[in-house]
């Protein structure tokens, strides 16, 4: 079958959303995988914006971004910031959510913020250097990080995106793994997976390190290691994870009407 | 109720903000409603040093940034969505030149509420355990920071939050969909912060699409989030949000939010980009400067049929006009 | 929102509430929208023991209260305003049946929104240096009382101030004037402290006084300040906030207001006033019982005006009965 | 000329507020010498209710409640309890506003909590007894002692009334006087004036004690002091208020319609 490696991701994503739950996407790929998932298994998931916009599709192509038109043309309901952000996310009511990386690290923290050169990052050098590139802050993915019931690290599958540790924690993740993250009293409960180009990562549940536990029918294990920048442990059941159905490709692409996952 | 509050960008920017304000902006996201035109105006007359509480950046703040003309920003997120990093903030913040404090999107509006309720300080569990918490670009020599989220606890179970200072603007520019000319205002589409930052502001100016009679207030009370009391001024801003979309307006302009991003890259490109489009007398020469080309495609909007209910009580410009020269 | 939530008062009340639940309940001042047919139902089927956060008394709680259902309130303001004390409540109160823990009208929503939250505690400057702070009906031993409102330092100023509780409902019944069967749902007038209790409630019971097209929300999407994703159930409750107003459909029943709040201040009264207005089948048997001479002299309102926008999406009893029996 | 002492006691009230100041009024007595003020001499008052409703006045007669659709006919703006009573007024916005008692003491602390039983008062027996009589507590009192700017007692002057201490602490005056209220870090000024019945009582700028400083053309000085149930102190500038003019009569009865300060 004839699908993309992006397609591959957007659907490994959305299988993980089940009917009826509450759900907040990002724009762009996080929003096709929710999106797609609703459109597929999920007809009664329940998704919104960071600004309270409620009950609607997409029209006319994918936004440019989460308070675009083209997810305002058929909505029930706006609301605010606070109201998504702050009611639904930080309190610990959202089921499962999607957020991007710039770097994940073996914890899942996550880093959006700033790319610093080499030994001058923030937690190196004990002082907040500025960065060499930087990025987009955290937007609202730190309110899913520390809210959201559980999330999924939705990631390109490349060395330098996945460090040991991040140059800066934008979202946090498990932190130093174990229990550190459980200090914080976040409502929510840290990523569940990571999502990516090659396949799927997820914690051990005592170590919160996270392990591969899949590849896709056209990667594999070796490839995996290879582009991950830690020691990446592999899970004793490891599995291919069963590529797109033609069903499933079928309904991605009504929601991909742009075909930007189409692009190599 | 008893005073008309209109009056011109140009009257709005001289009188109310000035070099090293604290300002406030909003604003949904990056795409959506700013007071973009007001941010052109205070280029315009060459504001500086600002110090910004955003929830988010907007080409208004990208456009500051590559003039230099930002000193400071708390901000939840720096970028420009789908259309890339906002250059303009990008260059200012990788050479020094502005700061930029990192908050999440979540917790400015938050911050903002509890300056309007005027609150000591905001316990939560976001941006905290991370480097929102550790990393403070106001006082970068001390990493991990322990002053800028201190940590505070529970006294009714004892568990560890972060505390949170609120946001209290100097001035806030609103962009708003329709206003009347005492004040009232109504937005469509998501709010994002603008009803908080109406409140935690000491002066409010509100940027409308549409100047409105005062009977849709009265029609649609419920409606009508921002009410006068809160309101210093108001200002008529046609097209105020573009190259932004205005929801029930008009959509994004994609081919612009590009081109203008592109041009904020460099100080040279951003000197081109002010040559062309940082010239105009007032707001009626600026909707000439978008042009009825420009104006033909974006107004094509699916979120037209939004304004229908209110379209009998919006001012023309002669209308507005007469306002203007009335007071 | 593929599902309808549709359900009959009756059943409302059977699957979501139970003897000793905390309970929520909005809501404007003691005249104004609350869901008092919600509470006529709760008292037909004897719910006791009930626990209740309420920003305000309204002829609901009086009535509950009344018949010795309320074990304990925290409440901001326990009486009918013009209409006087609120008998029902003030003999459960001064017998010693109803514990009432008293906090303001601004403490109680802002303990809702800090419920919404999910946040540990609050630090407000209200409420405290008075007795809302020192004395607590709860642990009135204790005087002055150090735990219900402790004071707490602001650890960017060192000022003192008070912490408070989030608050968390099990259930919430909240009045809206319209809803879709989905559960979005519009309220006109003051929303009083209805937005925060939607979030703050573990479960939403709506009651409206139309059941309206969904096409009203996709209008007018910003005067849905409720979307469906917070609401458990929808209940069909016409005139359910006689004899207190619903603003743009009913004026409130000065006469009943009067008669209803006598009849409560004794055991027997209340008796009486339940055997008079305590024994109707359904929502359309209750209607009956309000009967037409009242109807029509309290729609005679001022604020009908304010409806007219949406008549064209209100179902008819006929298609809501249809509505029911087609699930 | 021919008033009530209910009608000089709101003409007294309202002559307290000044054009262009934002205020809040309750219902009943309070929201007439309000909108009276509006009416003579302030018509850029903007005043608001608990309950979020802006730019309205009341149609059919004085309201049966401050969310009566008698107050919500003309509005501009209807918004919520957080904005008027957290965002308004707590906050410290609120220019002057006006509250009911049915105690004040010497202080100006109110009481509209409940009638303890002689020596009974929680503050007496240290603990929290049963009130005689339940009465409405706070409602959002509290908010404007707490946050407004200033503000005015509006009181029937009854010996009964007016107590050295009062038996419950509804909303804060000046405590135990003195300095004793900066303690809490209230963001408003305190009470401002006791505008009673019979005359006008502020505080002393050093004790904080309400003293006498004013006694209507009907009163005197000593009809004042026997209905006081302290030792009441006189303003050695006391003055006689002066009577209602009659344009203030005129503009008064257009707002009490339904001549509610009439009856004596």
């Amino acid at each position: 079958m004839d699908y993309t490696r992006q397609e591959m991701m957007a659907i490994a994503t959305g299988r993980e959303f089940k009917d009826g739950e509450l759900a907040i996407f990002g724009v762009g790929l996080s929003m096709l995988a929710g999106f797609f998932a609703q459109r597929n298994h999920a007809p009664g998931l329940m998704a919104f914006t960071e600004g309270g916009v409620y009950g609607s599709t997409p029209v006319g192509g994918l936004p440019w971004g989460i308070e675009d038109n083209r997810i305002s043309a058929n909505a029930v309901s706006f609301t605010n910031a606070i109201d998504a952000l702050g009611f639904l996310v930080a309190s610990g009511r959202v089921d499962n959510a999607v957020i991007g990386a710039a770097e994940v690290d073996k914890y899942g923290n996550v880093n959006t913020t700033g790319i610093w050169a080499p030994d001058t990052e923030p937690w190196k050098v004990g002082k907040y250097t500025l960065p060499r590139v930087r990025l987009n802050g955290s937007g609202g993915a730190n309110e899913i990080a520390t809210g959201a019931k559980k999330y999924l690290l939705m990631v390109t599958h490349e060395k330098k995106r996945f460090n040991e540790k991040v140059a800066y924690i934008s979202s946090p993740g498990y932190l130093d793994g174990g229990n550190t993250r459980e200090k914080y009293g976040f409502p929510g409960g840290g990523p569940s997976a990571m999502i990516t180009t090659l396949g799927i990562l997820r914690p051990d549940p005592v170590t919160k390190e996270f392990i591969l536990t899949g590849y896709y029918p056209f990667s594999s294990i070796e490839e995996i290691k290879e582009n991950t920048g830690w020691d990446l442990k592999v899970a004793p059941d490891v599995q291919v994870i069963p590529e797109p159905t033609e069903k499933e490709l079928e309904n991605l692409r009504a929601v991909d009407v742009t075909g930007s996952l189409r692009k190599k | 109720m008893n005073k008309s509050k209109l009056i011109t960008m140009k009257e709005a920017v001289e009188q109310y903000t000035y070099d090293g304000m604290y300002f406030g902006h909003g604003g949904a996201l990056p795409v959506g409603s700013d007071c973009i035109s007001f941010f052109r105006e205070m280029v315009k007359v060459g504001r500086k040093d600002i110090d910004i509480a955003s929830n988010c950046n907007s080409q208004g703040t990208n456009l500051l940034a590559a003039v230099g003309g930002l000193k400071r920003m708390e901000v939840g997120f720096s970028g420009l969505e789908v259309y890339g990093f906002a250059n303009g903030l990008k260059r200012a913040v990788e050479t020094g030149q502005t700061v930029l404090e990192d908050y999440s999107n979540g917790a400015i509006p938050i911050r903002m509420m509890a300056g309007a309720l005027n609150w000591p300080f905001i316990p939560m569990f976001m941006n905290t355990g991370c480097d929102q918490q550790w990393a403070s670009a106001d006082d970068p020599e001390n990493y991990p920071n322990t002053k800028k989220i201190p940590e505070i606890t529970d006294p009714f179970t004892g568990r560890i939050c972060g505390a949170f200072t609120p946001i209290k603007p100097d001035v806030a520019a609103i962009h708003v969909t329709m206003a009347d000319i005492y004040g009232n205002a109504i937005m469509l589409g998501t709010e994002w912060n603008r009803y908080e930052l109406s409140r935690c502001s000491k002066k409010v100016i509100l940027c409308a699409d549409k100047i409105v009679d005062t009977g849709v207030m009265r029609q649609y009370p419920n409606l009508v989030r921002i009410p006068y009391i809160v309101v210093d001024a108001v200002v008529y801003a046609p097209f105020g949000v573009w190259p932004q979309c205005s929801t029930g307006l008009y959509d994004s302009d994609e081919e612009h939010m590009y081109y203008m991003n592109k041009m904020l890259k460099t100080e040279e490109g951003t000197n081109e980009y002010l040559q062309a489009f940082g010239q105009y007398d007032d707001v009626f020469d600026y909707v000439n400067l978008v042009g009825q080309e420009r104006i033909d495609k974006i107004t094509k909007t699916d979120t037209a049929f939004l304004m229908d209910p209110y379209r009998q009580w919006i001012k023309t410009d002669a209308e507005i006009k007469e306002l203007l020269e009335r007071r």
